[in-house]
């Protein structure tokens, strides 16, 4: 049944996609049928998600497609249904939010069915990978959306930077789709077929199974943006479309964490400690890398989707703690860390789609994406500053928002860390707790620096003063998304005690004690341990609000408040000019961590072009720098090299077939 | 087996007619029309041979066999397709002026020449015959890829007829060697090389004449397959020469010498008792998918480019077939017909998009999607597919032989990995600004023909989605055929 | 509901006595420093008439400036209630763990430097900008001291932190040498005391917290004040009832917690004459020196963290 | 294996293979083109001589027919018309420069070495005598390609394309007495049809070239200049 549902949800977004092309020229009816189709789509997707993971049950399918002998394989588990949830709700509510978000692009350079053609199917894609149950309709799935999403990014393809990005990204997804394939191959070798259970039941010797999992650790890496992977992050997910960049960076990369995940713990199962240490080392690089990246932007969903690359790196943390309590026989500390990692995949998706809609509706309606011409967009904006407040709350982890609860089971995981039988990797794990309370306190500070900037404060060009709210279902789409953000922060224990069935299935333990106390109080490994009551917390800042205000409130009948200019030290009005920008809200910061980022800073004085003078700042990444820029020479000069044997000579390409014939008669003989 | 004669007919009928009438403006219909009835013809005979099984004529000429028919037909379709496209093409080119009406007789005459001296290659018994037909290709063509006169399709047309003659003349030599091993388990009959006799005494022939004979064979029809370092006429010819030419060149000839080599290896290797001539195709199969993938970050002429395109997958069909097995054997069979169909494809929008932008220059290539979508899309999508990208056919016959590779050779399957994401990063830099972005100012749609392209990409996704049981079955017959065991 | 009722009443205790112990360091300073001073219980004295003033907001204000400071106030006194002041056990410690009390202190900072950003003065933003790089480096120090603790008792509960320390026999922990001393340099960077920052002035190059709330008046600001002063009561309380846990009532019966009151105000007066004499004796530092100050911190609670490891475990 | 021991008529063939070694060798050295030419003519008449022995010796008498292709093409079309065209293309007089030619010539004797060398497998499973010839004409065929590499004249590498055939035709007849008629025929036919091409090939290269030294066919490349 769950089974079924799913199967309708891509049917349902394959609609979204074809069918509305009946309706090439009719505007309105093509967004009308292509969003109702996405959102009926998404919401199939979540009603068989919860099914699957509620009723915590498994069904399997053949169908009789692909290659002869090997029929598509499908299965739909509660693994497999979380994600499906988290993938279906974040495509309902790009369904409310797109009909009015395309209309910036009904008049513009390109056609607009091309855009709906390729959601369609790039979300069909994503449901696919999750039902796909061999290794054959996996890859197809998911080259599927890597190449349908390599079409939206590369959508507003009038603009350079669209195609550079576009390529980058279908450069790295291609490399990172052959990581994966060559790690299913190795799997089909030894287990002899390409279903999963198969490759599941494959007998590996240790070397191979730590080849076949770093092959799947760099493939998928590759698309959920580890570090230094994450370089076509920062570059694809500005450009594309808000409501895509909200599927790529909310979803997507989410489903590159499911797949990473199946790999890891479905199919190669005995874990060892030294891929939980990599995958642990290189999340908490990444969580701290991806935030102090961010930080530096200035280019709203530019600083969005490097913080992608920062929560994926809390979600790897989680895996890699798991996986480590898993390795050294601490079933239940693994399926906390588990629990965590798949608790923070989902409040990813749903505070990062949410922050990416509220900055798509910015742009819409200021036209504006860099921060330094934001400001006081609250005034014209009030809903969707307040839902993106919302989201920034739950990206940088405050109670009792989501992103809290996900990051405090982390933290709880990684206290556990003595529990270890290994003095050097129980005192490492601590230490990747304060990798993990820094990128926290620096989410935070760039979180301050996004709302401050571009909400806050007086606006900082012309445009940006006459934004005004966006319609209806823009805001609606927020307002959904920000309230899963409060629900899923404040109700911890029921997201918790669902989630528990995956850990049972993955590592045969859940954890019994997470809702022992009610669902009021989340204690995940005992009471005494640790426990976090989410929804007294939100009655206790209520509750204390409303003392305070009760007993403040008879003072302001007395003395009104008297509205009046800003203090201006008495030099005049203040401007707009005058204000904290984002690059000099991030100053300290720039200096105090200085060598993580290649900085190019130049201040020039007064002269003709500039009579104010000119301050310059450009901030770089290592990663491009350092290693995919002498990548790309590197090949560019072997290419140079190679073309020597294409010279133009006719005697001298005889002269390879006579030696050729020489070479190989002296082999032979 | 009348099928299998009026197939042949058919062309060698046209090459004749078109010799006179060629260059008539109704040339480029009957042209169509006879490659549709060719088409028709070859796919009687591939369903008498899917009835009946293996076919043989009777002065044991020609042989039908699972492997080579399903070739027959492949080759029979993309003619087709290409003719369809052909016509117009070659219209609008007159139309400019480029040729004139003797050189319209030559190209319709030679096009006709060419797949008769095709399909002959694949359907005869007779390896001396072989040798004759594919060389009669080499002759049909050279003249095409000189067609235009200029110095560099003068150029061009000398390189490709002499390395390729000189090539070619190795694989002869390698013929003789066979025949002289032959000649001592059979002596004095004529019937010596007839490859039906020669697959029945493969066990009784003398190895250490085969594995010489075999280098030579290798050396010779790979030249034609275009391995490294005996590719070098490959580039120049398809680049020079009218479109229809180079998509029937890259996909037909390349897969006949091939074809021709796996014949070869079909019998030598019993004979052997050692994998030595897998490994030395595998070798070159290496090398030519590395430097090809290379030397497409070089590009500055659209066809030239994807003429690499093809010297990669040749040299990822040669790796295949070297790894043997049911597996690889099965990619490399299936890789034939989805490369074929993808590349002749693309050699057609790239037609019609150097007719659009009026040049070969990738640099001067600019925004042909809003220029013309469909050629645009045609190009970009089928880029999207010969780089492998499901759900076309192209990633699934190289999932299988990357799975393949992965179980009897995991460490090569690393170089293959480098040498596709190189590969892959050459096409796409040079494709996007092609198709994206914005057209530069006065250039205009032209018109365009897009059904052999529309029909292509809808086949390859058809194979990419699902494999037909009936072509799977096929496919399967040849594997058991190359390799001696099937996968089904 | 016993519980409940104790738990609230501290809380209360601890709103109350907060302005005492800020007047109390400063009553102190003054006298370390010879001068005359303001008496202990001036800052009641400086709210109560705050609270009486008239508020002037700009009018580039949002609705974010006169929100905050009753969330900010709000949130930090529910810090406080979840810190055992008196006692332990108390149904309101399982509200939170320590995890939680400091994204409280987060939240509350987060939207101190919304505040500050809002009225768009530069004064503003450059408080709010130091006051994150300080806070966002003082975080993770502040949390591998507490784990310190945490991973000794195995549980980051507060109450079961203090409970268990009091029920263990005697021992020396060197590993909570290091996390007190790294607490206390963060308590000292967190609560804008010098050497990091300076309460009492308003020179533009050196504040940080003033400049946020530069451009508040009458309730709001005293709000806000107040809640700074519970911040540093709640950071006082913690570091005197985890480093020095006797006289905490383990048992709500009236003898324990008059002790309890006793030891703790001792203990409070004690930190407070400390952190006086630290104030006295050292200059405030320059902004880029903070990062060292608190990269200190983070070594030493680092250090706590290792040895706890190295020499404690097994 | 005394030589002595062998029919005469298999005495002759050998004698006949080591006159068109010879001739190869001749073929690399000589430098003026009609000289070139008429050497070329002279080794299609020993292979034409060869194809006879065989035929009479052997008793297949179709191998005939293949001598008087031989004798159509080789002696007489082939070199005919090579010696046509350099008349009408003026360059009769034309002396080809070949570079260290002494070099070369010790390479063409390494080469016929390596031949021997490389059938001598062959050679040691051999009953017949005219196994050798294997060797031989290896030799002949790799000597052609080494022409074809080192002489830059397109009339040149014609030459050299056609004495490596007729390498392969002593292959075919003298190792294994003739092929079948139908690869004979269709081998012969493709000979004709590359002789013309040839000739059509050298108007234009001169044409657009202006002269025909293959090292100015050089513009597609991909090595930057």
């Amino acid at each position: 049944m769950s089974l079924n549902i799913a199967h309708l949800a891509v049917a349902l977004a394959i609609l979204s996609a074809f069918a509305p092309l009946l309706f090439a020229r009719k505007t309105a009816l093509l967004k009308f049928f292509s969003f109702m189709f996405l959102g009926l789509s998404g919401c199939a997707a979540v009603v068989a998600g919860a099914m699957a993971l509620l009723a915590d049950q498994v069904v399997t399918m053949v169908v009789p497609i692909g290659l002869p002998w090997l029929h598509c394989y499908q299965k739909l588990d509660p693994l497999a249904g979380l994600f499906l949830l988290i993938v279906g709700l974040v495509t309902a509510v790009v369904g409310c939010y797109g009909p009015a978000y395309v209309r910036e692009y009904e008049n513009g350079a390109q056609p607009l069915p091309v855009l709906t053609v390729f959601t369609g199917l790039f979300v069909a894609g994503m449901f696919l990978v999750m039902l796909a149950a061999d290794a054959f309709s996996f890859m197809l799935a998911w080259e599927l959306m890597s190449v349908a999403s390599y079409f939206l990014v590369a959508y507003q393809h009038q603009n350079s930077e669209n195609r550079n990005a576009a390529f980058i990204y279908l450069l790295m997804a291609q490399v990172g789709g052959l990581f994966i394939l060559l790690g299913y191959g190795v799997l089909a070798a030894f287990g002899g077929a390409f279903s999963f259970d198969a490759m599941a039941a494959a007998p590996l010797s240790s070397g191979w199974a730590s080849i076949a999992f770093i092959l799947a650790f760099i493939g998928f890496g590759m698309k959920a943006g580890v570090v230094p992977l994450h370089v076509w992050l920062p570059q694809a997910h500005p450009v594309a479309p808000s409501h895509i960049s909200a599927l790529m960076s909310g979803v997507m990369l989410k489903v590159a964490v499911y797949g990473f995940i199946r790999f890891s713990y479905d199919l190669l199962g005995d874990i060892h400690w030294q891929w939980g240490v990599l995958v642990l080392f290189i999340g908490s690089v990444s969580a701290i890398l991806g935030v102090l990246y961010a930080l530096m932007q200035h280019d709203l969903k530019r600083l969005l989707a490097y913080h992608s690359v920062e929560n994926i790196g809390i979600i790897y943390m989680g895996i890699g703690l798991s996986m480590i309590f898993s390795s050294f026989d601490l079933p239940l500390l693994a399926a906390l860390g588990l629990v965590a990692a798949l608790y923070h995949s989902l409040n990813h998706a749903l505070f990062k789609s949410l922050l990416f809609l509220g900055a798509g509706a910015v742009l819409q309606n200021s036209h504006e994406h860099d921060l330094e011409k934001m400001g006081g967009l609250i005034r014209g904006m009030p809903i969707t500053a307040l839902c993106f407040l919302i989201g920034c709350i739950s990206i940088s982890a405050l109670p009792p928002f989501n992103g809290f609860v996900s990051e405090w089971l982390t933290f709880q995981a990684a206290l556990q860390g003595p529990a270890i039988d290994s003095g050097v990797i129980s005192s490492l794990i601590p230490v990747a707790a304060a990798v993990l309370a820094l990128t926290g306190a620096l989410a935070a500070a760039c979180f301050v620096k996004v709302f401050g900037v571009a909400f806050l404060g007086l606006p900082r060009s012309e445009a940006v003063s006459k934004a005004r709210e966006s319609s209806f279902g823009m805001v609606f789409a927020q307002g959904v998304l920000a309230l899963c953000c409060l629900l899923f922060g404040v109700f911890p224990t029921w997201t918790v005690g669902a989630i528990n069935v995956i850990p049972q299935h993955l590592l045969g333990v859940g954890l019994p004690a997470a809702t022992e106390k009610g669902w009021v109080w989340l204690t995940p490994m005992a009471a005494e341990t640790a426990s976090y009551g989410a929804p007294m917390v939100l009655l206790g800042i209520c509750l204390a609000w409303l003392i305070v205000w009760l007993w403040l409130h008879p003072r302001r009948r007395k003395t009104p408040v008297r509205v009046g200019d800003t203090w201006d030290c008495g030099f005049g009005p203040l401007n707009s000019r005058m204000q904290y920008t984002s690059s000099s809200f991030t100053q300290p910061i720039r200096r105090v961590f200085r060598p993580v980022w290649p900085i190019d800073e130049q201040i020039i004085a007064k002269d003709e072009k500039h009579p104010g003078g000119h301050y310059h700042l450009r901030v770089g990444d290592w990663a491009w720098n350092k290693i995919y820029l002498p990548i790309g020479r590197i090949l560019l000069a072997s290419a140079k090299r190679a073309a020597m044997i294409q010279g133009g000579n006719i005697r001298v390409y005889l002269a390879y077939s006579f030696f050729t014939l020489i070479f190989l008669l002296w082999v032979i003989v | 087996m009348n099928a299998l004669y009026l197939t042949l007919l058919l062309p060698l009928f046209g090459t004749m007619l078109f010799a006179v009438a060629g260059h008539r403006r109704s040339a480029g219909t009957i042209n169509m029309f006879i490659c549709v009835a060719t088409f028709a013809t070859s796919l009687w005979l591939a369903i008498n041979v899917f009835n009946q099984g293996t076919l043989i004529s009777d002065g044991k000429l020609f042989y039908i066999d699972g492997f080579n028919v399903y070739l027959i037909l492949l080759n029979a379709f993309v003619g087709m397709t290409t003719s369809v496209f052909s016509g117009p093409y070659m219209a609008h080119e007159v139309e400019i002026g480029r040729v004139d009406d003797g050189r319209m007789r030559l190209y319709y005459s030679m096009y006709q020449g060419f797949l008769f001296t095709m399909l002959v290659a694949l359907s005869t018994n007779n390896l001396g015959l072989l040798w004759v037909a594919v060389e009669g290709a080499t002759l049909a063509t050279v003249l095409l890829v000189s067609l235009y006169r200029t110095p560099e399709s003068i150029e061009a047309g000398w390189k490709y007829f002499l390395i390729c003659g000189v090539g070619i003349a190795q694989a002869l030599f390698g013929t003789v060697l066979i025949y002289f091993a032959a000649d001592k388990v059979l002596p004095g009959s004529d019937e010596t090389l007839l490859w039906t006799v020669l697959n029945a005494h493969a066990m009784e022939l003398e190895p250490t004449v085969l594995i010489l004979a075999f280098v030579f064979l290798l050396v010779g029809y790979g030249t034609k397959v275009g391995l490294v370092p005996l590719h070098n006429w490959l580039p120049d010819a398809h680049s020079e020469g009218p479109t229809p030419m180079s998509a029937i060149l890259s996909g037909l000839l390349l897969n006949v010498a091939l074809y021709a080599i796996v014949r070869f290896k079909m019998i030598i290797d019993p004979a052997l008792g050692t994998d030595l001539p897998g490994k030395i195709m595998m070798g070159f199969g290496l090398v030519t998918f590395a430097t090809a993938g290379l030397l497409l970050h070089r590009q500055k002429d659209v066809k030239r480019m994807f003429s690499y395109s093809s010297i990669e997958h040749m040299g990822l069909m040669t790796f295949a077939f070297g790894i043997g097995g049911s597996l690889a054997t099965f990619g490399g069979l299936l890789h034939m017909i989805v490369h074929s169909l993808t590349k002749s494809a693309i050699f057609v929008t790239v037609g019609h998009a150097a007719h659009v932008a009026k040049t070969q220059s990738i640099d001067k290539i600019r925004g042909l999607i809003s220029t013309q979508p469909t050629v645009g899309w045609g190009l970009l999508l089928g880029t999207v597919a010969i780089a492998g990208f499901p759900p076309f056919g192209v990633f699934t016959s190289e999932f299988l032989l990357f799975s393949a590779t992965m179980k009897s050779w995991p460490w090569l399957v690393i170089t293959l990995l480098i040498g596709l994401a190189v590969a892959f990063a050459g096409l796409f830099r040079h494709v996007q600004p092609m198709v994206f972005g914005e057209a530069p100012p006065g250039q205009q749609p032209v018109e365009a023909n897009m059904w052999p392209v529309i029909i292509h990409l809808v086949l390859i996704l058809w194979l990419g989605i699902s494999v037909p049981e009936v072509l799977a079955r096929w496919i399967d017959q040849a594997t058991i055929m190359i390799v001696g065991e099937g996968l089904l | 509901m016993n519980g409940w009722v104790i738990a609230i009443i501290q809380t209360a205790l601890m709103a109350a006595g907060a302005p005492f112990l800020t007047g109390w360091v400063k009553w102190v300073k003054c006298k370390l420093q010879c001068r005359q001073g303001p008496p202990p219980w001036q800052p009641y004295r400086d709210l109560a008439k705050l609270f009486r003033k008239e508020v002037v907001i700009s009018d580039k204000a949002s609705v974010i400036f006169r929100i905050s400071p009753y969330l900010i106030f709000s949130v930090t006194a529910l810090a406080g209630s979840i810190v055992p002041l008196l006692a332990v056990g108390l149904p309101t410690s399982a509200i939170a763990d320590v995890i939680v009390l400091v994204g409280f202190f987060a939240l509350a900072r987060f939207f101190l430097a919304l505040a500050g950003m809002d009225i768009g003065t530069a004064f503003g933003g450059m408080g709010s900008s130091r006051e994150v790089t300080i806070s966002s480096l003082a975080e993770p120090a502040m949390l591998l001291a507490v784990f310190t603790l945490a991973m000794t008792v195995s549980s980051t509960n507060l109450a079961t932190m203090i409970y268990r320390l009091l029920d263990f026999p005697f021992q020396l922990y060197p590993s909570f040498i290091f996390a007190g001393l790294g607490l206390l340099l963060v308590a000292v960077a967190e609560c804008g005391r010098i050497p990091v920052d300076n309460p009492a002035t308003h020179l533009e190059l050196t504040m940080v917290h003033e400049a946020m709330i530069l451009e508040y008046s009458g309730r709001h600001l005293a709000l806000m004040e107040w809640a700074a002063m519970l911040k540093l009561m709640i950071y006082g309380v913690l570091i005197a009832n985890l480093f020095v846990p006797w006289g905490v009532a383990l048992e709500y019966t009236a003898y324990d917690f008059a002790v309890a009151m006793v030891t703790i105000t001792a203990k409070l007066l004690v930190l407070g004459i400390v952190l006086a004499v630290s104030e006295t004796s050292l200059a405030k530092m320059r902004l880029f020196r903070v990062p060292q100050f608190l990269g200190l911190a983070f070594i030493l609670s680092l250090l706590g963290m290792l040895s706890h490891v190295i020499l404690e475990v097994r | 294996m005394q030589l002595i021991s062998l029919p005469v008529s298999e005495q002759l063939i050998l004698t006949l293979a080591a006159l068109i070694l010879f001739t190869s060798f001749l073929l690399l050295a000589q430098t003026r083109l009609v000289t070139l030419i008429h050497t070329f003519a002279l080794q299609g008449g020993l292979l034409f001589l060869t194809t006879v022995l065989v035929a009479i010796a052997s008793g297949r008498h179709h191998l005939l027919i293949s001598a008087a292709l031989t004798l159509g093409l080789k002696v007489f079309f082939i070199p005919w018309q090579l010696r046509l065209l350099v008349v009408r293309l003026d360059i009769r007089r034309e002396v080809e420069v070949v570079g260290n030619a002494s070099l070369i010539m010790i390479g063409a004797g390494a080469l016929t070495l390596f031949s021997y060398y490389v059938a001598l497998p062959i050679r040691e499973l051999s009953l017949l005598s005219t196994r050798n010839t294997i060797a031989i004409s290896l030799a002949v065929i790799l000597i052609g390609m080494l022409m074809i590499i080192t002489r830059r004249k397109a009339v040149t590498q014609v030459i050299g394309f056609m004495s490596m055939e007729n390498g392969l035709m002593f292959a075919a007849v003298a190792a294994t007495h003739g092929m079948p008629m139908v690869v004979e025929l269709g081998v012969a036919l493709d000979v004709l049809v590359a002789a013309i091409l040839f000739g059509i090939f050298f108007f234009h290269i001169r044409s657009e070239f202006g002269s025909l030294d293959v090292d100015r066919l050089n513009r597609l490349n991909e090595v930057d200049r």
